[in-house]
């Protein structure tokens, strides 16, 4: 290790932020922007599979809190582009790289929401296992990401609460909204406990992001504690998790719980998910037919430039 | 129609407006040129979603059958339905979705000005309430204009096709009819046909601003505050009330 | 599921295949690129809406709940739909539009050649006169196809687009699950996984003279048959069901 | 009158069929290639209001009904072209003229189609009334146009009567399904008077078309018998015709009716109807994108006659 680099790690390890504009090693700089940009995507690309109910929304508060949600996820992106700004990469790059098809972003996105149990699943399950992931990332080593986060974990809490306060209502209601909210559990439980990554054993970089403080639990560790956290949520709706081999482990103090399918999240990853071409074209498209918008936009700004300058002058 | 039937309409017209625009800037939610306006059309969406269920609320109460907002904007079919042609049209592209914005968002904020003044204390409440957001409303939608129509050529020409394609849906917002008079009459709301020479000053004023040329007066679209619409509202409808109609005793 | 359960399983498939693929198809009326395509493509939305009404009603029969071809249409949500997700994909242009075509006609084709000898007499009644339909409807897309292919250079390019987007909602036509198995075990539908060979056999011969080049075996999209559909699936249903939703009690 | 001309019209007088390539004036020519065509455009363009309520159809039946209609509607434009290219013009020619807005088709399709009810509405009013028209053109004096009129009266009679049998079911059904006809016998019957075009009093070329016999009746003769026929139907229907003049006239022996708004009538014609640009700009786009499978089509067509040949050499 270069001195650079031991006081780096020295910084890092008194639990002091790192800023922009210190120095860090590549590889930091480099994994910070994989890091923040696959989850920028995410909020990005979660907006469709929500947003895709927002026009048949079922009253209007729902429409409106659903609507607010789908709007903080654009948000939410905007804060991490920038995050990811500082770090030198611009937020076009970043765009490019996932229209490409080049960048990741969270799989359970390529699912499909089917019924308006999804939204709610989507909300309790995938946000609490998003905040499972984020919460300690508030923690981390780089200024910028753990202030975002800070925001983020803010707000994703509150929409984990909505994701709940649907499917209770659902679980509450007729024998068919109960049936909707006990499918859209089946559905989306697996793929959520996905949402945490491969079992530690599989997982590459973890040992040294963990160092450098931008990964600061295992993934079976939150996975575990996801499962803990939310069987007895599901318990409470009176719902039924898809998981025959879930039981309370007295001895271990957790949920045991079955093998999840890595084949299927291998190819979800792989682009052979439900929606992952329909997701990325989606996003092209809006791009792409953007562009003249941002183009005069940025067309007219130089000319408003130009004109005072020409005033000033 | 007494003087209840004449308010009972008018909140309609108040609220499907808000109602039908909010849902087709909705549909821009993960399309929108850019996440900056992602987030600004949905909070546009978001302010005329919550003055949809104030207007319907109201209007459910001074109708007296026990339909609240949900009912109303759930459980009528078009016919019913009093927002004007104009918020009903399709979104195409940036451009005309921003021009459907100034022509309304203009008319709406004239029109909420003279309903703080209403006799009627609880709309005045809304109107002032909802003011303030669309004071905002404004403000973005004259800068959108301006910006793409003094932007680019190809920017420029799609605000001229927009600006000419939905000027024949201005005309209804300032006729009054009978509903309308009624309002005026009993201290209600404005008389609509004086908001027509302010309006067209602000289109002016931004038209110039933008390098656009606004159209000359011609040929009017109407029928919407009688519930005649466009073929397009249909279809809107089917997808906003799926659900309570598919599941008619459920709670959501 | 016992055997009334799985028959009833199989003719909802059958029934949601035609219905679905014939307003897909029915959304081109009035759009076509010829007056005789517009007449073309609502020729065969017209069997298929015919076949879904023998199926569907055969279907209300085998459940026995007072259930006919309507209310299975109009009065089921999605995730009760069983149409594998082919037939559910966007018109797309007119190449989509006849590539899932050509996909489906055949596999279906094959399908109903099997049912002509079905042990129950119902089905293989149904099926012989939906065959001799089908044979019209895949003799039509296979010229289509084969035309485009070995057309232009920009036909050329958007058939080749088309085959290879919509390849991965074939293999699900192919796949048996339990559903199958049990109609095979009882002498009523053809093992569909027998059916691929002929199927690509006819594909490689169509993609050849159309110039065109079949893709690979790949990953294949599923789910369609078990109720998990695309996206699109919901608004095609808000669309279909609208009315019988809207005014629940009516007869038209 | 030239000796041509005479002979012309004795055959015309004697009711003998003038074909396609037999001598015939240029105004005769040219008045039925504008004639034959509005009436083209009207079916392509009437496929629209229609077409807007196949997807929406309240059951199977209905809508296979209606899907048909439509399809006849095509078939209708695709007779009548041939028709009309027995004079020497091409589709192509016609379509263009269409779409540059040069042409002219029926005014009632700028009328939307808002309910259900309308879809019963104009197979009983508007199809009624293009029957009124269409019966006498049967015995024109030009063949193929009168031999297409025979076909398609056929299949008209058979619209009307499907349009009276959903009017039928509305106005039985339940108050909201009658109100519903109602409506649209109120925003229908209005605009089915004035298809039958401007009163005798200022109706253009009427008199030179009758000499020869590729107009039989006048439009208030058609208008009178329409109303005649149809408010009896009205009656059995239980619905309320929206002319409160109307009222039968036992000395004429006919209804007696009120004034039409000419004013709206032209304004329609003139491009201000309701949805004259939606109806346009729908036709146009579809024939846009259309052109590459023409296009392909011919390529192909080409290349297979080339491969023949060249077999064939």
């Amino acid at each position: 290790m270069s001195p650079e680099e031991r006081a780096f790690q020295d910084r890092i390890d008194a639990d002091i932020k790192i800023e922009p504009k210190e120095w860090m090693p590549e590889a930091y700089r480099k994994t910070l922007i994989r890091q923040i940009s696959q989850h920028a995507h995410s909020e990005i690309i979660g907006m469709q599979p929500e947003g895709n109910w927002i026009t048949r929304a079922p009253t209007l508060e729902r429409k409106a809190i659903l609507l607010a949600k789908v709007q903080d996820e654009a948000g939410h992106g905007l804060y991490l582009y920038c995050a990811a700004e500082t770090l030198g990469v611009s937020r076009d790059e970043l765009m490019e790289q996932l229209n490409s098809g080049k960048a990741k972003y969270s799989s359970i996105f390529n699912y499909p929401t089917l019924t308006w149990a999804d939204i709610g699943a989507i909300g309790w399950l995938v946000d609490g296992a998003a905040i499972m992931n984020q919460v300690p990332l508030q923690r981390c080593s780089y200024g910028p990401y753990s202030r975002a986060m800070i925001r983020i974990c803010k707000e994703e809490s509150f929409h984990q609460r909505q994701g709940y306060d649907i499917m209770m209502k659902l679980a509450r209601g007729t024998p068919e909204q109960k049936q909707m909210a006990q499918d859209a559990l089946n559905r989306w439980w697996w793929p959520s406990l996905m949402m945490f990554g491969p079992s530690d054993a599989n997982s590459v970089h973890s040992a040294q992001s963990m160092k450098w403080k931008i990964k600061i639990n295992s993934n079976d560790e939150l996975r575990q504690k996801f499962v803990d956290q939310t069987v007895p949520q599901a318990e409470y709706l009176g719902l039924t998790v898809p998981d025959p081999d879930l039981k309370w482990n007295a001895e271990r103090g957790h949920y045991d719980f079955g093998e999840i399918d890595w084949e299927e999240f291998y190819q979800v990853i792989g682009g052979n998910g439900p929606c992952n071409r329909q997701r990325l074209r989606t996003r092209v498209k809006a791009y792409e037919e953007g562009r003249w918008v941002r183009d005069a936009a940025e067309a007219y700004a130089a000319k408003k430039a130009a004109r005072t300058q020409a005033k000033a002058a | 129609m007494n003087e209840q039937e004449a308010l009972f309409e008018y909140l309609l017209r108040l609220g499907d407006n808000a109602l039908i625009l909010g849902h087709r800037l909705s549909e821009w939610c993960g399309h929108a040129p850019a996440l900056e306006e992602d987030l600004a059309l949905a909070n546009v969406a978001l302010d005329l979603i919550g003055q949809t269920q104030l207007w319907l609320n109201l209007a459910g109460t001074v109708e007296g059958k026990g339909r609240d907002a949900d009912k109303l904007a759930y459980l009528r079919d078009t016919r019913e339905f009093r927002n004007v042609l104009l918020v009903e049209q399709p979104n195409g592209d940036f451009a005309v979705t921003m021009v459907r914005q100034l022509y309304f968002d203009a008319w709406h904020y004239l029109l909420l000005q003279g309903l703080t003044t209403s006799r009627d204390g609880r709309i005045a409440e809304i109107a002032a309430k909802a003011l303030k957001e669309v004071t905002y409303h404004l403000e973005r939608s004259r800068e959108w204009v301006i910006r793409l129509g003094d932007g680019t050529e190809e920017s420029h020409r799609r605000m001229q096709t927009a600006l000419d394609d939905l000027w024949m849906y201005t005309g209804e917002l300032f006729e009054p009819d009978e509903v309308d008079r009624a309002m005026v009459g009993a201290g209600i709301g404005p008389d609509v046909s004086t908001l027509h020479e302010p309006w067209l000053g602000l289109m002016r004023a931004t038209a110039e601003e933008a390098t656009l040329t606004l159209p000359q007066p011609g040929w009017t679209q109407r029928g919407g505050k009688k519930g005649i619409h466009s073929e397009h509202l249909g279809y809107i409808l089917a997808d906003l009330q799926f659900l309570q109609r598919a599941y008619p005793n459920a709670t959501w």
